[in-house]
């Protein structure tokens, strides 16, 4: 076991205290308020749940690290957007003709090596620049939607190839496709972050960047690394969506990175780096999509959902607050 | 027996034609007793609406309409609703062929042909002042990668040199369906270019942010043709500062949507390709319209 | 040249980087298009950044006391949803206070939560971003908002006046630029706002309120948000209820650019303004050469980066990051 | 003769505005205990960044053997065996004591995992050495800050190092920890490692030194054996005239009481605590790590509630709510912790120092920045502050001068009631006598003081009265007359089966 794992549970108590509370919620909610005689609870609806998580969750999963390490990718939208025109796109070259459905895993390992050298990008220039992240990835979220664009215009790009809609519809022990990604990056980030030497150095250059720098350790590669991390799961998580959907258009993604930053700090990672976790992040996701999900069940409007999904992120925040108070005795600043 | 209608929109909010759309299918399906709705908005996010299928599908609803976020996408969605026997109605905006198989009906305008007759009102009306030969004018697209601004900008730009072959269109930009950017867009045509006779915009709050544009720095004289008559176009018409436009009212298209649903569960005969007709609308015939309620 | 000269010359270059990166663009779209730097134009592109110059002002203070302020977006087309509508109902004479009690008291909301309940910023204001685009939505009933009669009202001063020439929008940027920016630099309240952003924990063992300050700040934000609703509504009499979407990642990316960390405690007034002119300028450059919009995202992103490289660059004296 | 296992030839290092060294030469045996000493600011912690590659040298060279060789970075000065303990905390505070250890080296097992159990196993051996009372799995946040100085020094530990740099590793250490230090520094000795040890504490330096090198304002004054050596003689060197260490006999009349603390607890830090303090004196807080004395003084300053008793200034019962309170009714607090507590590293030297009347300092709506300077260059000239000005940034300063700021910055403000919590940690000999004359002056002009520290010889040196604390209770309360070292550490002790508890 890994040090400090009964306080970091405790810190990310929160977020499943809140999932519960929306579980209850909707359930209650949903039987005045929805049309459907099914309940919220229903054993599928969570399956459902599951799968609807999996875009978000999977980027989610490459921004816990990267925050952890002190930084942030906000061109993770763009990112995903450009995999999934890799993706889309190279099922039709010509040069991949005689692959048949062999194809499908040549696109996919080419979206996915686009991710990681979107990413990688970024690490880069955020390495040797010293430029700060935020600003880094700022603006490849604005130029590498501009690439997006260069790709087809305004156009969708689309390809819809049944095989591969069967794979990713597909259900095995009763779990989506989709789902099956979810998990097993989710395990894989957790994996990494507690159990290996980059992971835990992952921590100490986002708590005391000086620190790691004092000890040795290769602070612009290591950043560089995350980045490439979350770069190929912000293209994992596209080509995992759209293998089902076979179109992308130029704006999808658009706003991604703001939800996936909600999530990964309802989570309880610490936007200044240093702590977090992937446990936790999965349980932002899946209040998130709760949320939206549960909101849809009991019919609110479009104006209404957005002040509750509003409210509600404060509502957790301050949950999160009032269980992480040590009691009278701490010091008031 | 009361119907079960489950609604996801494009993206509710970002501007007053879905929102106006969204609070007429309400007042609609409240005006009906057999009718029940679910009324969700995928916010624009491709991934939320393919959810919100999922949902619907799972509510058990008895239709589901859809306007598409991306006219492909959505396909696998509503061919899992086709298959659970749900039938899938699409509405503003259609989807691509490949699933007409999985659909319904389509019900909504027509906005290749709104692109073409704009074009049309601005060609007449050069035509009217003697300048086709010679007329330059810009482009302000609606936002990039939407369907309908994508669709417009070609209805336009095809239909044009077929009555106007001389008319130039000098610069595209998009104006995002906002009125500010389209005023900054606008801001630096003018300086770039001496000679502009005409603006085509994607839809009138964008023809209407050029239109200021153009007023603050005094130039007079251009022909303003938007799209989507908004309220605000509407009374610069009436004030003889802006052209002409397109009607088309989200009440007509949010109500068109309703009723060919219910249609559809009635087992009555639609049409699949139920297109509302959009007219144009010029100064010279906005009296017989009322003012566009958004 | 004596080694002091240049070494005050290269103090200069460390601190004025981004100045420099500034000129040197402007020469470059010059040069591009000779029609770049003309009165017309430059007073074109400082009304239209005005609104979000104004906005950048407020979030500068809110940064620096090491917060961030992701509602001013659609906190702005809230204030100018409100104002457009309470012109016609009560007269502007009543609309304009009565919009900005409304926004100082969102602002007022966020300052609570962030300052007294210290809640994470980020996420407090994204919510608000969210909250406040719903009740936008609700009161204006989605529908997009307009001035009936918009030839005669005086108020259409602020968007679209000019006193001795310059347009009202520049004039108000340039006296709240200059009134915020005495109140950061000189005054007890701004030297808070650093202390506060600079080390909190320090700032408040040297009997610095930290809540109330960071409260003011957040203040300060709404009042600057409803100035900047203000000469929307001002400029085009009528509105979209998205008018200011998106706005508060283009304020936030002025603010940075303009060299203010992040983590806080550093930044100031005028290069914000800076960087609010180096955004606007670019936005406009790229229009002028007429390139496509996608290749102008392109552009804009290299322009940034590399902007705020040559400013850090020069402030360590060394062109790559020391950063093994 | 041996070879050096370290020579540094002529480093010359210069900041914007500060020649920090000047042409400096060092060399280090194997074996050997090199202290390394000089005023604040010298240049000392510099010199070990430049050998530690943290910082490139202007000029100059550092042999290893024979070979001449640069230091890149951290990592290749690692690579080469320069174990480097630092003068400010560099740990990582959410990751547990065995991670900061071997922080940049975690034992690997296959897939890149971490090796928890070797780590833990090695961590535990290196903690046991040190006697400490955490484990390895303890987050480091979670200790005090002895605790976490103890911490760095575990990291000498690591590796087979060929020279270790103590950077002022006693700064925050009590005698029990120090000695556990020097049993440490011993065994490295015997292991033929070089070491270079950094401290402004005599006493240290000659227990356990060989040879001290001197430097002043960056500059080389030379290398003497510690044998041949007198406190006066260095001290000398470093400061190039004679010190007055006698201590001022200012037998003042003491005035009313000033701050009075009856029955005063605070949850499980410290309970029942009653003293008072009068004007015109100074009162020493003598105790153990986490003997509650901290607690005392933020609770005095308005940070911490009290659960119980009651706080009476100039026989008036009050409540502190916050500093602001405190600050108003004539409380200042020097804080323990200057980098975290003390000062805005970001900001210049005249602000940190006037940040607590800035509110105060005003002309028209403005800060009136003329009095600030005056007030910061009073301060400098009388705590002997070295900066090149008050635009410098409190960060860029060295450890020593940011400390005389954060006394400089509470001195200001004139109070009635002094709390000095570990005033002089990290201070030079010169500028430590100057602030406890100055301490005694203040209590002379009818201030009431009250001294923190963890240093024996300052508390009795400057105190008139002691209290003497273990584990949140006072044990005993001593007048100057009947105080001795060996009772007061009685007194400190508590019973010692419970610290085995
Ligand atoms: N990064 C820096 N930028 C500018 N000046 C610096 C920097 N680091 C150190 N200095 C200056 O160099 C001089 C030497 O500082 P150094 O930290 O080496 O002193 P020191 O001998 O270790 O003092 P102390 O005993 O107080 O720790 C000081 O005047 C300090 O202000
Ligand atoms: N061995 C320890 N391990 C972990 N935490 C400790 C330990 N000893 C003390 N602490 C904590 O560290 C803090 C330091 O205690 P405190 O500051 O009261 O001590 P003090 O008497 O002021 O001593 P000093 O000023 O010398 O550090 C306390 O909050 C205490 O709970
Ligand atoms: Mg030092
Ligand atoms: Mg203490």
């Amino acid at each position: 076991m890994q040090p400090g794992a009964l306080s970091k549970a405790l810190k990310s108590g929160a977020i499943w205290g809140f999932i519960v509370l929306e579980l209850v919620f909707f359930s209650i909610a949903g039987e005045f308020m929805s049309l459907s005689d099914k309940a919220f609870m229903d054993f599928e609806n969570m399956l459902l749940l599951l799968k609807q998580s999996a875009p978000i969750g999977i980027i989610a999963m490459g921004m816990t690290i990267v925050m952890v390490n002190g930084n942030i990718d906000l061109s993770v939208g763009a990112t995903f957007a450009i995999a999934a025109i890799v993706l889309l796109d190279s099922l039709t070259w010509p040069i991949f003709a005689g692959l048949g459905d062999w194809v499908i895993p040549v696109s996919w390992l080419l979206a996915l090596t686009t991710g990681v050298v979107l990413g990688a990008i970024n690490g880069l220039i955020v390495w040797k620049t010293g430029v700060d992240a935020f600003i880094v990835t700022l603006g490849s979220m604005l130029g590498y939607r501009g690439i997006v664009f260069m790709f087809n215009g305004e156009n969708p790009t689309s390809h819809l190839n049944w095989t591969l809609v069967d794979f990713a519809e597909a259900q095995f022990l009763g779990l989506h496709t989709a789902t099956w990604f979810l998990l097993v990056v989710t395990f894989g980030i957790w994996f990494l972050m507690t159990k290996t030497v980059h992971g835990r150095n992952a921590y100490a250059i986002g708590d005391n960047r000086e620190a790691a720098v004092n000890a040795g350790i290769r602070v612009g590669p290591h950043m560089m690394i995350n980045f490439a991390i979350i770069g190929f799961l912000a293209a994992l998580s596209a080509v995992v969506f759209y293998s089902e959907s076979g179109s992308v258009n130029p704006n999808d993604g658009q706003l991604y990175e703001l939800w996936v930053i909600t999530a990964v700090v309802l989570g309880g990672t610490k936007i200044t780096g240093g702590a977090g976790s992937a446990i936790g992040t999965f349980g932002g996701v899946i209040a998130i999509q709760l949320l939206r999900k549960g909101l849809g069940h009991i019919g609110a409007d479009t104006s209404t959902v957005n002040l509750v999904i509003g409210c509600i992120l404060i509502a957790v925040l301050f949950l999160d607050r009032q269980l992480n108070v040590k009691g009278k005795e701490e010091l008031k600043i | 027996e009361t119907m079960k209608i489950g609604i996801t929109q494009n993206n509710v909010g970002v501007d007053s034609y879905q929102t106006t759309y969204e609070q007429a299918f309400i007042a609609a399906a409240e005006a009906n007793d057999n009718v029940e709705t679910v009324v969700l908005d995928a916010g624009g996010d491709v991934a939320r609406q393919i959810a919100q299928v999922e949902d619907l599908i799972q509510q058990e609803v008895d239709a589901i309409i859809i306007w598409p976020t991306n006219g492909e996408a959505v396909i696998p969605a509503v061919r899992k609703a086709h298959q659970a026997d749900i039938p899938v109605i699409v509405t503003n905006s259609n989807i691509a062929e490949a699933g007409f198989d999985f659909v319904a009906s389509f019900s909504g305008p027509d906005n290749i042909t709104q692109g073409a007759r704009s074009a049309e009102i601005m060609c007449d009306k050069f035509k009217d002042m003697g300048i086709e030969s010679e007329a330059q004018i810009v482009h302000i697209t609606g936002q990039p990668g939407y369907t309908t601004a994508i669709e417009r900008a070609k209805g336009f730009e095809d239909r044009l040199p077929e009555v106007c072959p001389d008319v130039t269109i000098v610069e595209t930009q998009p104006g995002d369906w906002n009125r500010e950017k389209s005023q900054q867009v606008m801001e630096a045509f003018l300086v770039k270019y001496d000679d502009i006779d005409g603006v085509y915009a994607g839809d009138d709050n964008m023809g209407v942010g050029a239109l200021n544009a153009a007023k603050a720095a005094g130039r007079e004289g251009i022909i303003f043709v938007g799209a989507t008559n908004f309220a605000v176009g509407y009374e610069a018409m009436a004030a003889g500062e802006y052209w002409g436009s397109i009607y088309q009212s989200p009440v007509d298209d949010a109500e068109a949507a309703l009723k060919t649903a219910i249609d559809v569960l009635n087992g009555e005969e639609v049409p699949f390709l139920n297109y509302f007709d959009t007219p144009k609308i010029t100064q010279d015939n906005m009296g017989e319209y009322d003012k566009p309620v958004f | 040249m004596t080694a002091l000269t240049k070494s005050r010359l290269g103090g200069l270059v460390a601190k004025q980087g981004i100045l420099i990166a500034f000129a040197v663009f402007i020469l470059v779209f010059t040069i591009a298009n000779p029609k770049f730097l003309t009165i017309d134009n430059l007073f074109s592109v400082v009304r239209s950044s005005a609104i979000l110059g104004v906005m950048a002002l407020g979030v500068t203070f809110v940064v620096i006391s090491g917060n961030l302020d992701l509602s001013v977006g659609s906190m702005m087309s809230f204030s100018t949803i409100v104002v457009l509508d309470l012109h016609d109902k009560i007269g502007p004479l009543l609309a304009i206070p009565a919009m900005f009690a409304m926004t100082l008291a969102l602002g007022a909301i966020i300052g609570f939560l962030v300052g007294y309940l210290k809640l994470n910023s980020l996420i407090v204001t994204l919510g608000m971003l969210s909250a406040i685009h719903g009740l936008t939505l609700t009161y204006s009933g989605g529908k997009n908002m307009d001035i009936a009669d918009k030839e005669g009202t005086w108020f259409s001063v602020f968007g679209q006046g000019s006193l001795l020439g310059i347009p009202v929008p520049i004039l108000i940027f340039a006296a709240l630029a200059a009134l915020l920016g005495l109140t950061l630099s000189k005054t007890p309240f701004g030297r808070k706002v650093y202390a506060v952003g600079g080390n909190g924990t320090a700032a408040t063992f040297s009997g610095i309120r930290r809540a109330r300050t960071v409260f003011n700040c957040y203040l300060i934000s709404a009042a600057c948000v409803a100035t900047a609703g203000l000469i929307q509504a001002s400029r085009s009499l009528g509105s979209q209820n998205t008018v200011g979407q998106g706005l508060e990642l283009e304020v936030l990316a002025a603010v940075i650019l303009g060299g203010a960390s992040l983590m806080g405690g550093s930044g100031t007034i005028f290069k914000t303004v800076i960087g609010v002119l180096i955004l606007g300028f670019i936005q406009n450059g790229l229009l002028l050469l007429g390139l496509q919009f996608y290749v102008q995202f392109v552009v804009t992103w290299i322009i940034i980066i590399l902007a705020v490289w040559l400013d850090i660059a020069a402030k360590r004296g060394k062109l790559w990051s020391p950063i093994a | 003769m041996t070879d050096p296992v370290l020579r540094l030839e002529d480093i010359v290092k210069t900041f914007p505005g500060v020649r920090a060294l000047d042409g400096v030469s060092l060399s280090v045996m194997p074996g050997e205990v090199h202290a390394l000493m000089g005023e604040n600011g010298a240049g000392k912690s510099t010199l070990m960044k430049v050998l530690g590659g943290i910082h490139q040298p202007d000029g100059g060279a550092i042999y290893m053997g024979d070979s001449q060789v640069v230091m890149s970075g951290p990592l290749e000065a690692k690579a080469k065996g320069i174990v480097f303990i630092h003068q400010e905390l560099s740990l990582a505070e959410e990751l547990s004591v065995a991670e900061n250890i071997y922080l940049g080296e975690l034992p690997r097992k296959s897939f890149g995992r971490v090796d928890w159990a070797l780590l833990t196993q090695r961590t535990d051996a290196i903690l046991k050495k040190l006697n400490v009372g955490f484990t390895a799995k303890t987050r480091v946040g979670d200790l005090s800050i002895a605790n976490q100085q103890m911490v760095e020094i575990a990291r000498a530990l690591t590796v087979d190092a060929k020279a270790v740099i103590f950077d002022e590793p006693t700064a925050s250490l009590t005698d029990a920890e120090k000695s556990v230090l020097f049993d440490v520094i011993a065994d490295l000795k015997a292991d033929g490692v070089g070491i270079i040890y950094i401290s402004h504490r005599m006493e240290e330096i000659f227990k356990i030194t060989d040879r001290i090198s001197v430097l002043r304002d960056g500059q080389y004054q030379g290398t003497v054996e510690t044998a041949d050596s007198t406190e006066e003689s260095v001290t000398q060197m470093m400061i190039g005239r004679k010190l007055d260490l006698s201590r001022n006999a200012s037998h003042h009349e003491l005035g009313e009481v000033a701050l009075e603390v009856r029955g005063l607890s605070c949850g499980k830090l410290y309970k029942d605590v009653s003293f008072s303090v009068r004007r015109g004196e100074v009162v020493g807080f003598y105790g153990l790590v986490g003997a509650g004395r901290t607690e005392i003084a933020e609770t005095l300053f308005g940070l911490r509630d009290p659960s119980a008793g009651t706080i009476l200034l100039d026989g008036e019962e009050v409540r502190l709510s916050s500093p602001t309170d405190a600050i108003s009714r004539g409380i200042s607090l020097v804080p323990e912790d200057r980098k975290g507590q003390g000062l805005v590293l970001g900001m210049n030297c005249r602000d940190n120092m006037t940040l607590p009347q800035v509110d105060d300092l005003k002309a028209g709506p403005f800060v009136a920045e003329g009095a600030e300077v005056a007030i910061f260059d009073q301060y400098r000239d009388r705590l002997d502050i070295r900066t090149p000005g008050w635009k410098q940034l409190v960060g860029n300063l060295s450890g020593g001068n940011q400390q005389k700021i954060v006394i400089g910055k509470w001195l200001s403000m004139h109070p009635t009631l002094l709390i000095v919590d570990e005033p002089t940690r990290g201070i030079d000999v010169g500028s430590k006598s100057e602030i406890h004359k100055l301490l005694r002056a203040l209590a002379a002009q009818g201030y009431a003081v009250m001294v923190i520290s963890s240093e024996m010889p300052e508390v009795l040196h400057v105190s008139d009265r002691i209290v003497a604390m273990y584990s949140g209770k006072i044990m005993r309360t001593f007048t100057s007359d009947e105080v001795t070292e060996d009772n007061l550490i009685q007194a400190i002790s508590g019973i010692e089966t419970d610290q085995a508890a």
